[in-house]
């Protein structure tokens, strides 16, 4: 079993990255997934997380009790979930939003300009959440490339489609450039 | 009867309870809900407003959760099915108009997806605190069902019961989710049309002239009739006889109220829907519904690599409760746990089924985030080892 | 009650008012960049806590402490006051 | 004197629940048969006309008329009427019922559903009172009126019916008294042949509650109350149309708005000019079997 | 604290429950209602609505019961002592604000006149089905006070008790008649102010600095604070922290929740009123409450007459339930018999406290009129002849 | 730069709340700065003003607010208040809250409170939609726009409140928006010093919600759009004063009335007038504590 | 249904119309005799079933069928027919 | 034990004379009493009718079972209450207005024509229920005369009680007349 907390502030489509992990797991792969939103009136405008969790079994505790992999795309993102890793485990990180600090030895940290990239190579920075998403397949391999892209296709707008797809194989070629 | 094509979203989805519930009453045939926002149902009705338009149906927002909770029966009296979704404040708000439906028989389905309480408490978190309130929330004597779900595929495939129950019973069906349910994502696997079944509403062949409204044909269910042709029925929520006519008086009363009730009480064993694992033998069993019997299930995994003999009975259906099964159970097992995501509700009523044969352990909770496994382990474990008989 | 002790004020000798912040209630609407009558703020190029860009006095010397970016402000992370000796 | 046939009304009520339970010139029974009598001169098929109560006195009336009825709970019947219409757009949807059921506990269903311009006849009989459970003040009680709960008076402004209605945006909107049986027989036939959300005040004695509470004699003497105190004026502004106890007020035909789009008809345009094809939408008629047979359902 | 002799109407009167109820709640010290008529509850607040300008407080009728039912809480707060009266219905339509005033501690009365449900029902009879509704009927969790008096000079002596319990506890109070009490004319003694026991209001006497609105002081039970005296307190339905803060998550939910659960859990002893006769010795209880349990008493007297050992328990307080002593009675007893006005509601609730020890009869009433006395003492032969641990 | 004092106005705020849950450019904290301005301005005590919310995102300004105050049901805020005010009549109770709160769900209760002449002042900021849920379509959503459950755009009629309160019998009537900080503010000290059922309207953004779906840009662009395609127009007949997707519209004071007699005055002239002595009757001046204690409760 | 048995019409064969009742509806509240434009009805010296008195026609000559009585009574216990072969 | 039925018409004041009787009975002289009223819609504006139960013991069963005394002001309430009346019996009724029929030979039946002696002797026929109550203090001797006018006295407005006393007073005189 695999948990995953997806991480950053409003705006900058955590969610749908990650549904497009989630969903790759449980209906392109042959595992289990389920994924599970914070919410809380109180956080209208500020940070925003969601969790998911992959497992070879059925899922049955709804929540990430303690999370294998951060996805933060924030630094307050960061400081608020980073202590809940579990160590071994691993952070994939904004290089330009987060500073990761304070992290215990064992844990592997993969950042990349997210942002910047979506904003210089496609024009919009709102795709920075598919580039992620492509450089986590790419570092993590919890999902395939293929299953991967299945899902963004199937949960991005028609019109969105090409970009979505641009920015996932951007992060991905950037993970594997960085990090092979 | 099969579903309506049309309203069946076949295929392969990672959605979550709240979407799923929608295209669960969608395949059921679904095409009238009336409703007002709150947190966590929105999505139902969201979804629903998405794709009705072009399934053919309405969505109609109504000013309130009064409006909605009636508006809808008059949609099933229009020839609709229908639903109506809401969670705790809005629920209490529809509380009269439960007995409403219950009293003039509409078949028709409440979705509650419950969050912590009382009062607006907690919007955005779980809980399963309207159990009772689902059971005894309207003025009167009646019985009701109400049905929990467990997962997201549960959400599609237990609203189509609902909405079957009610039609099979012209009941109002309780469909209660919680929020864990409600905002998790999951795959869920919508069939084809044809391999779904329905329940279609029973509308008398009978002429006018000899049709009652309110006589009891089969298994003590009236027929509706179809309005616009000719049946001139009138439909009250004052006690009344089988002409549906006002009548007023211990008599009356004695018939129809005890009727409505009969009409589910006798048929429980087609109503209770249970899930099992590993009764036989078992020395303790636990005993939940929704969201808690997935924790409940995780601890029962952890209790027998321990080495406990522990089974689950899990509650599909909550209300008819199922008292004669868990009075059979507990002359076989040493304790029951019933954990909830509340101060102890439907251990009261596994508490009364029992009758001292066994020992029941309540494992309550307040809600905003479900057990802990480990709580639940615990009374597994106390259960073990104590219990039977006192 | 908590204190906040991130209070600053512009202070100009010749404004005829000054501009005060509290940054870490902002959260970067721009309103009062937009709506002050004489063009006093703009924003920082850091962030605060919350990762909003905040407003700074860029021309303190022109602030009349007209107080119309107090009036603005949805978080009364800014407000606005005349210099009384300069009246 | 010769025996004779039946009461030419006779079929449009359930005779084997008459006498009714009203008291003896209570002024529901005549809006009842001004109602009755509108619906037998317009040639509709009672079939294909329901009618919808809330709870009270007024609100019986839906046990009496033998066409598909609803006695639906106290204040509901306009929220339970929308639902009806909406699964069965072909179906007349008639809302009779009294003032405390429409105007006061129902406030909110009456100025939505108006402002929705949803299709209904809505029919309030305004007794001035509570009359049901006792006779205790309404929304539209007179100042100074006498009632179970306000019994030395009572001091608060009450709504005026039509100029409420004009305001949500009724289409529609006559005010009469059970006096007025022609006009209010034509009124009632108006708004059975209207679209969209039409209002009718009907004035009506209670006089075994509120006239008796205020010396205000007999039925009958109501009746040539509201006969010598009345003032036609059609097309009255409904600022106008307040009602004093006691004073004299106007009645008449206030509003009649043609060519206002229901709440079905906006959406069906709306929706025929948002999406393109007959695949994403197609026009919306209804819920009833009848539908489905002609479409996909496989029954 | 005494009663105010302005609203205490001493001497000795004909009057039926609902006036009774009126009188009881000025002598209380009840200085506004916020109502809306229904039948049988109507007198109550015609009788307040005529008396009330003379005692010096206000009547008003609300739109619907909705507003009622808040209207009393925002005039508790503002520092009258309060009541709404309805009947089914209309206590359908305020289950939201019940959770309300227990979220937010506002001491304040529900009165219920019950009369056949469910939905409109038998707007005149009588009957005692919304009993559990009283206890279930908002959603979320909590426990509720209820009493239940079965003669107009109660309904006068207990309405005094209600509104007590309510400040005592900063709980609403459930106060739950039947019709035929409500319209029964008895002899009603009104005592002498000074003889009248009063609970006033326990308002802070801390600083607003050093107060909070939500902080447990005695009892586990907050002060409040008067309203315009600068302590600037906050109430929220949300789930808040002992500032009256929103605070929402599990933790605050706990402590809240339970708070609010505990403060009168661990009070039954003070809360709950039981009336006795005849308990040592009997082989059978009569259990039962309201108008029932008057027909109730006069079978026992009758079976008595036949030479049956049979004792009464009358539940002045319905809840919180009196687990522990039914508990403590089902082993000392062959059978407790518990008739109602309803299909069996509290009969649940004795089931389950008595745990299998004796025997529990049932004696349902679907109402519209009392239960005929032979029934019930049919019942307590049977009980008689059969019973103790079956 | 120096270090200096305090925001001008966190005494009437709860600082230990701050920052508070408003989105970036939520109109909501401008509309409630206006409010406390306001306040500060009048030299009210504010121990003796009372805020009273429903259910939404508006709604949580009772929890902001550092007075006494309260956070009620969704809807029920006024009625909540009607109480607050019956028992305390010295308090000066504000019910502030959402459209949706106010005028969908709340309906009924706005209207019999404003015939009543209860002596509110109630604020609804018009955000146009149900933002606290997600941003739904609420009474007063204009024709076309997209929200969470009209996706396809709503095709509804929404409320034009000015005209509605004042057909209510509202006797203050305002229009503003946030982007018009000094006629806000001086709307506000009206209606804090008038008796009555006093009702401003403060358009807002809902940047997150309303602006977004509907493609309207930033909070910003849309204080400006406020700016620019708003109309003053005191007086203005409120019939005109609709609101259409997108289009410009009236803003002002378009009611200010006098003399009428509040909910407790007509009581007080009429039981004044109606029993004789003090015996019967004594004015009636509120419940709270300090009045026993000056009359006969032995305390 | 139960088909009521006490229907009696007024006969003149002078009038224009007949006046039908049905007696055991009525209950006695006068507008029928009040509201006949031509004064044809007044109140019977018996009383019905439930204790009312109820209309007769007095001046059966007079009828001319305008089933005003018929549209005034709230019990329908009377109707106006016009006599066909008068006009 | 005596059950009482008071039956008669709307508007005939039926109510007021079955308070007149209870209070009587429970506040002036040493008995127990209780009074339920048949409510019902269906009723509005027909038949009205009180039951009065006098007891010496505590009245716990609160309707009437079979009536020992049968008030009837109308054929209707006579004919519908007089099936449930207890042989022996009584029936005190308004002679003008009922012809008391089918009754068995051990029931007595008292006559008076109230409404005529209110009309005549008072101007007023409403007055024909405290005539009646008088007449049935005389006949029956259920309660004291005394205390039957301290009940009236204490029931009917101010500015009626001479009126009421005095047809009190009639309807007494009438019975101790006619049946003495
Ligand atoms: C929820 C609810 N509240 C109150 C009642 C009691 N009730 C029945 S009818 C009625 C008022 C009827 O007044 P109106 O609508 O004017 O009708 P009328 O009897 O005057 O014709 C009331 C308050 C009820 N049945 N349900
Ligand atoms: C009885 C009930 N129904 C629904 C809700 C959910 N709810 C909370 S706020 C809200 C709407 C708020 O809209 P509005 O009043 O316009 O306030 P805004 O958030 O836009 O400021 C709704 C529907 C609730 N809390 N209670
Ligand atoms: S108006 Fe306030 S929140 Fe907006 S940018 Fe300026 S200081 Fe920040
Ligand atoms: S006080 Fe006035 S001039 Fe100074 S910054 Fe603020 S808005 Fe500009
Ligand atoms: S009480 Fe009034 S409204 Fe009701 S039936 Fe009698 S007269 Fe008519
Ligand atoms: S969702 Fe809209 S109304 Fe709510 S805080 Fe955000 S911007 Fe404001
Ligand atoms: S109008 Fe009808 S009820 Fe009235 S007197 Fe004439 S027939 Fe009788
Ligand atoms: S039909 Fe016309 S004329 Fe004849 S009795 Fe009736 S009202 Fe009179
Ligand atoms: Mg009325
Ligand atoms: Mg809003």
């Amino acid at each position: 079993m695999t948990e995953i907390r997806i991480s950053g502030y409003g705006g900058q489509g955590v969610i749908l990255s990650a549904m497009v992990i989630g969903k790759a797991a449980a209906l392109y792969e042959d595992k289990f997934s389920s994924l599970a939103q914070a919410f809380g009136p109180e956080a209208r405008g500020s940070s925003c997380s969601a969790q998911v969790i992959v497992s070879d079994e059925k899922i049955l505790y709804p929540y990430l009790v303690n999370s294998d992999i951060l996805i933060a795309m924030s630094q307050e993102a960061f400081r608020k979930f980073s202590p809940e890793l579990k160590a071994p485990g691993t952070v994939v990180y904004e290089s330009e939003l987060v500073t990761p600090e304070g992290l215990s030895s064992d844990i592997k940290t993969f950042g990349i300009p997210a942002t910047r990239i979506a904003e210089e190579q496609l024009g919009k920075s709102i795709y920075l959440n598919i580039v992620m998403v492509g450089f986590f397949t790419a570092v993590t391999k919890l999902v395939s490339e293929d299953s991967a892209k299945k899902s963004v296709q199937s949960l991005v707008p028609g019109h969105t489609i090409e970009n979505n797809m641009k920015a996932f194989d951007l992060g991905y070629a950037y993970g594997k450039k960085h990090y092979a | 009867m099969k579903s309506d094509p049309k309203g069946v979203l076949t295929g392969v989805h990672y959605i979550d309870g709240d979407h799923a519930a929608c295209e669960g009453a969608l395949a059921a045939g679904c095409r009238y809900v009336a409703g007002y926002p709150i947190t966590p149902s929105t999505e139902v009705v969201e979804r629903f407003a998405a794709r009705i338009p072009h399934v053919g149906g309405l969505f109609m927002q109504m000013e309130d959760e009064i409006a909605s909770s009636i508006a809808l029966q008059g949609a099933v009296w229009g020839g609709a099915k229908a639903m109506t979704v809401t969670s705790g404040p809005g629920f209490s708000l529809m509380m009269e108009h439960i007995g409403y439906a219950v009293m003039t028989e509409t078949p028709c389905v409440f979705v509650n997806v419950q969050r912590g309480g009382p009062s607006t408490g907690l919007p955005t978190l779980p809980a399963q605190s309207d159990m009772m309130q689902a059971r005894w929330g309207s003025h009167g004597d009646y019985e009701i069902i109400a049905l929990s779900p467990n997962s997201s595929q549960e959400c599609f495939d237990l609203m189509i019961t609902a909405f079957n129950l009610s039609e099979r019973f012209r009941t109002p069906v309780m469909f209660m989710m919680d929020e864990c349910i409600g905002h998790m994502t999951e795959k869920v696997v919508i069939p084809k049309a044809e391999s779904i079944e329905i329940y279609n509403r029973v509308y008398t062949k009978k002429k006018p002239s000899e049709y009652k409204p309110y006589e009891p044909v089969k298994d003590l269910i009236p027929e509706m009739a179809e309005i616009g042709k000719g049946y001139n029925f009138h439909v009250t929520g004052l006690t009344h006889d089988e002409k549906g006519y006002p009548a007023m008086n211990e008599e009356n009363q004695h018939k129809l109220v005890g009727r409505l009730m009969d009409k589910i009480r006798n048929y429980k064993d087609e109503i209770i829907l249970i899930e099992e694992d590993g009764i036989e033998g078992a020395d303790v069993v636990v005993m939940s519904y929704g969201i808690t019997s997935r924790i409940a299930e995780k601890a029962m995994l952890d209790a027998r690599k321990a080495g406990i003999k522990v089974g689950k009975a899990r509650l599909k259906t909550v209300w008819p409760f199922a008292d004669e099964y868990v009075n059979k159970l507990s002359k076989k097992v040493k304790t029951i746990v019933v954990p909830e995501l509340n101060a102890g509700q439907i251990v009261r009523e596994v508490e009364r089924a029992v009758q001292g044969n066994c020992r029941v352990i309540s494992v309550p909770h307040f809600g905003g985030t479900v057990h802990k496994p480990e709580v639940i382990l615990a009374a597994i474990k106390e259960g073990a080892q104590s219990g039977n008989n006192r | 009650m908590k204190e906040s002790k991130d209070n600053k004020c512009s202070s100009s000798p010749k404004a005829k008012g000054k501009v005060c912040f509290q940054v870490e209630r902002c959260k970067g609407c721009g309103f009062c960049i937009e709506f002050c009558p004489v063009k006093v703020l703009g924003f920082s190029k850091d962030y605060n806590k919350k990762g909003y860009h905040f407003p700074i006095a860029e021309h303190p010397d022109k602030c009349i402490g007209c107080n119309m970016c107090g009036l603005y402000c949805p978080d009364f992370a800014i407000w606005g006051e005349k210099n009384k000796e300069k009246e | 004197m010769e025996t004779t046939g039946k009461h030419p009304l006779n079929k449009y009520f359930r005779e084997d629940r008459m006498p009714h339970m009203w008291c003896s010139g209570c002024g529901i029974g005549t809006a009842l048969n001004a109602f009755l009598s509108a619906l037998d001169k317009s040639g509709m098929n009672k079939d294909n006309v329901s009618v919808v109560s809330g709870i009270g006195c007024t609100g019986r009336i839906a046990g009496y008329v033998n066409m598909d009825s609803f006695h639906t709970t106290h204040g509901r019947a306009i929220p339970f009427a929308e639902g009806l219409k909406a699964a069965s757009p072909d179906t007349k949807v008639v809302v009779f019922s009294g003032d405390g059921d429409l105007m006061s506990i129902g406030g909110n269903h009456f100025i939505q559903a108006g402002r929705k311009n949803m299709d209904l006849m809505v029919v309030c009989v305004n007794n001035l009172n509570y009359a049901m459970t006792g006779g205790q003040v309404s929304a539209t009680t007179p100042k100074r009126s006498i009632t179970a709960t306000a019994p030395y008076g009572s001091f608060c402004e009450p709504f005026n019916l039509p100029f409420l209605a004009e305001a949500v945006g009724a289409v529609y909107v006559a005010r009469w008294t059970v006096y007025h049986v022609r006009e209010l027989q034509k009124a009632m036939s108006e708004a059975l042949n209207k679209k969209g959300f039409s209002f009718i005040e009907v004035m009506s004695p209670c006089p075994t509650l509120f006239e008796r509470r205020n010396k205000m004699g007999t039925a009958l003497s109501r009746m040539k109350f509201y006969k010598e105190n009345t003032k036609v004026e059609h097309g009255a502004n409904t600022k106008t149309t307040t009602i004093d106890l006691g004073g004299p007020f106007t009645i008449g035909k206030f509003v009649d708005i043609e060519g206002k789009k229901t709440y079905l008809e906006a959406m069906n345009s709306y929706y025929d000019e948002t999406f393109q094809s007959d695949d994403e939408y197609m026009t919306y008629r209804g819920l009833r079997q009848k539908y489905y047979e002609e479409g996909c359902l496989n029954d």
